[in-house]
């Protein structure tokens, strides 16, 4: 198979993996009852009224996961080609690789000590 | 194969709706997404260019990977500051953004 | 191509007896899919019933016994009980997304079994990116729980969906370090290309820290027990999917089950050889047979997990990963890196033609496997000298810390 | 005109995402909806590089874009409530900027792609493209781009540190 084949392949499987777990939702649509009232259609909080918007504030804790996690993702857009063509590389490569992890590595080590990736 | 022109089009169509979400929204959150589509058009213009042009060489590839460094470093600076401002202000509407008017 | 056997094939067997080629190659092309499609959503029923008779010997009780023989149609009947029950969309929830989360959700786990290799020559489409692959549609599950849980309109169920979101892209970063070893070792992404460099010596061997933290971040990626935050009753109710009902709620709880076996597919396939085994070059559907085996052993250890340990707080889950696993996980392929320049210096790698025997892949192997043991010995003294230095400061201070108390909405909400 | 088959139904189907999307991102009042707006054109932009044969760089692109940048959207916009109270989606100049945008368009359609328009010639491009592992080797090659390499990381680097200085509030 040359490649276009194989990523018309994933095309398919992807329209297909759609569809076969729409079908139990769309069979169950047809097959389950359906009375909707007031109190049943309610938001589900502990039985309690709802209080106020669902859109609360959120800590920021959140927000800093998910940038070490961004920093560390893009970070794999150049260790995975280099991890790809390690074995044809030498020493400079390992050093070129070693000192680009190193230099991550810092603000891993800036987080942690500024107790960014606590729980608090 | 698709010609080359088509895919400059789609770039430019995808470049001018960014252009367009960054210089008409007001809500910070909303441009910093219509930049993020403005950078996406450059990927497929970098990367459509490359392939049909220079396919030996890995240059296009390699500038579209620095595109996503910057675009990521965009994205979590810009939403940092976005945070930051709303903390203080209470909002994220640009125009409210004022501070550095004289 | 000729037509050889009617399977791998098709599409030139489909040509000699008069069909159109463009055709006939997508004819090929739709029963690869519809098979591999399938397969994980048959394997799922089994699964579902082997988890809970599993758990219930575990807790010493006996499980579905009622349905069918030993219980095995249970799973049947619950999900035509599910597609029977009424399904509820609560008032201010974004019907369009709600109803997609679900399906989302269970698209990301059937699309990883697209590269998963299950012998030489079976395997859905062998993408020259595989590894990659599977972590970039595996990410996509994250966007399904944040859908839910924001388009559900319920202050738990997206609180549920922010901490969940937080320890899957937390625990991803380890994940895909401990992946670089395999590409790194291999010099290849392609699924069939990690497990074929596997025929001499299980890179289980040559880096079982990476094998371990790539177990322990999947783990914590289906959200299963230690780290079922996702489900944390006590504390949101039930997580991000409070308010789904009926099939939907089946779906995520399927694609769950899913993702636990699939897990253990790649495990197997990455670290333990996948197919690799004796005679599997004659006979290629023994690879079935071995990559099911190794992967079954993964899937009852993580069954065991789940049954056996407490759940962990948020806060030592973030401090587990960010402190532990994913320093750890960088030195490793530092560390793998550098000895992997060594062995080729000193000249210890195999050969080009012996790369598939065992004896010529010993020396790498042992270097490797001393590296890693240096790994672990480093890190247990520093987990030493840390229970120590906690064990002195809770003598003095013998305050308890307060559990998660500003995570409450009305707090968080100043 | 344009043959149909395989690639070519690829090109439309994900130049529709691409632009369909993107024209969500900008028009949706809700900004969750405007952020899987960009996703979906995202995918789209991931499916046109797989036509273009940089296969990594589409997996690259589903990873980070839609697995991390569109989650930090999510969570500042989660964060800073910005989809309530804001009751108009665009500012006073809007159509002076849809002025500006359609006149950019007109701008490179004229200047870029009116040179090369109609050609549908593309027997002459190389079949056989450079692959992820040249792209490994010349991100480490002395002559070639370590330098960006290097400061790529340095970059990320930077901007992680001071996405958090500023992110985090100092009470």
């Amino acid at each position: 198979m040359n490649v276009i084949n194989e990523w018309a392949f994933i095309g398919v499987f992807v329209a297909i993996a759609w569809v076969i777990p729409t079908l139990p939702i769309a069979l169950a649509a047809f097959v389950s009852p359906r009375k909707p009232n007031a109190i049943k259609m309610q938001t589900y909080e502990c039985g309690v009224e709802t209080v106020g918007d669902t859109w609360v504030q959120f800590k920021v804790q959140y927000y800093i996961y998910g940038l070490v996690f961004l920093v560390f993702d893009v970070e794999m857009i150049f260790l995975f080609p280099w991890a790809l063509a390690y074995n044809r590389l030498d020493f400079f490569a390992f050093g070129a690789g070693l000192l680009f992890i190193f230099l991550l590595t810092d603000a891993l080590i800036y987080a942690w000590r500024k107790r960014a990736l606590e729980w608090v | 194969m698709v010609p080359l022109w088509m895919y400059l089009l789609v770039a430019a169509a995808l470049f001018c709706i960014g252009a367009y979400g960054v210089l008409s929204r007001r809500n910070a959150v909303a441009i910093l997404m219509s930049v993020e589509l403005m950078l996406n058009a450059v990927n497929i213009n970098l990367i459509a260019f490359w392939r049909y042009l220079t396919p030996q060489n890995m240059s296009g590839q390699a500038f579209a990977a620095f595109v996503f460094v910057i675009a990521a470093a965009e994205a979590a600076v810009g939403l940092a500051i976005i945070i930051s401002v709303y903390r203080s202000r209470r909002s994220v509407v640009v125009e409210d953004v004022n501070l550095l008017k004289g | 191509m000729e037509c050889r056997d009617i399977i791998n094939t098709l599409a030139a067997c489909l040509q000699v007896s008069g069909t159109d080629p463009g055709l006939a190659q997508f004819i090929q092309i739709l029963l690869g899919v519809l098979i591999v499609t399938m397969a994980p959503l048959i394997v799922v029923i089994l699964l579902i019933w082997v988890e809970r008779k599993f758990a219930a010997r575990v807790q010493d009780r006996i499980g579905p016994n009622r349905v069918g023989p030993y219980g095995l149609f249970q799973t049947v009947a619950d999900a035509l009980k599910l597609i029977t029950k009424e399904d509820i969309t609560p008032a201010g929830a974004d019907r369009l997304i709600y109803n997609l989360a679900p399906i989302v959700s269970i698209v990301s786990v059937i699309l990883i079994w697209a590269v998963i290799p299950f012998s030489p020559i079976h395997i859905g489409v062998d993408l020259s990116i595989g590894a990659l692959y599977f972590v970039a549609v595996g990410s996509i599950g994250t966007l399904a729980i944040m859908m839910a849980g924001w388009s559900s309109n319920n202050k738990y169920a997206l609180l549920g969906a922010f901490r969940v979101v937080a320890q899957l892209v937390s625990y991803e970063v380890p994940m895909v370090f401990a992946l670089l070893v395999p590409v790194l070792i291999a010099g290849s992404m392609s699924m069939q290309g990690i497990v074929e460099a596997q025929r001499g010596m299980w890179f289980v061997v040559l880096s079982p820290v990476a094998a371990l933290i790539f177990f322990i971040s999947t783990q914590a990626e289906t959200g299963r027990a230690p780290f079922d935050l996702i489900e944390a009753e006590s504390e949101l109710v039930a997580g991000f999917n409070i308010e789904y009902s009926g099939m939907k709620f089946g779906l995520f709880f399927a694609g769950e089950f899913v993702h636990v076996f699939t897990n253990a597919l790649l495990m197997a396939a990455l670290f333990f050889g996948g197919w690799v085994g004796p005679g599997v070059d004659q006979i290629p559907a023994l690879g079935f047979v071995y990559i099911a085996l190794k992967a079954t052993v993964f899937y009852l250890v993580s069954l065991l997990l789940r049954s056996t340990l407490p759940r962990v707080r948020i806060d030592q889950l973030m401090s587990f990963n960010w402190k532990f696993l994913v320093p750890v996980s960088i030195v490793n392929v530092i560390v793998v890196a550098f000895l992997l320049q060594v062995v080729r210096a000193l000249g210890l790698a195999p050969a080009a033609d012996l790369a598939n025997d065992f004896i010529a892949n010993l020396p790498q192997a042992i270097v490797l496997l001393l590296g890693s043991l240096v790994i672990v010995a480093f890190v247990l003294q520093q987990l030493r000298n840390f229970g120590r230095q906690e064990r002195a400061a809770a003598q003095t201070v013998m305050v308890r810390k307060e559990d998660d108390v500003d995570m409450l909405p009305a707090q968080a909400a100043h | 005109m344009l043959e149909l088959n395989a690639q070519s139904i690829g090109f439309l189907v994900f130049s529709v995402f691409t632009i369909g999307g993107g024209l969500g991102v900008v028009t949706s009042r809700n900004l969750i909806h405007g952020a899987l707006f960009l996703i979906l054109s995202l995918f789209g932009a991931a499916g046109l590089f797989v036509l273009l044969s940089a296969e990594f760089l589409a997996a690259v692109q589903v990873l980070v874009y839609i697995g991390a940048i569109a989650i930090l959207i999510i969570f500042a916009v989660m964060l800073t409530r910005s989809m309530t109270r804001l009751s108009e989606v665009f500012n006073r100049q809007w159509w002076l900027s849809a002025v500006v945008a359609v006149g950019l368009f007109v701008l490179i359609l004229v200047g870029v792609i009116l040179p090369v328009f109609g050609g549908m010639d593309t027997a002459s491009v190389a079949p056989d493209v450079a692959t992820t592992v040249d792209l490994g080797v010349a991100l480490v090659d002395g002559n070639q781009y370590v330098l960006p390499f290097e400061v790529a990381s340095i970059l990320l680097t930077a901007a992680m540190i001071g996405a958090i200085v500023i992110a985090r509030d100092n009470e």
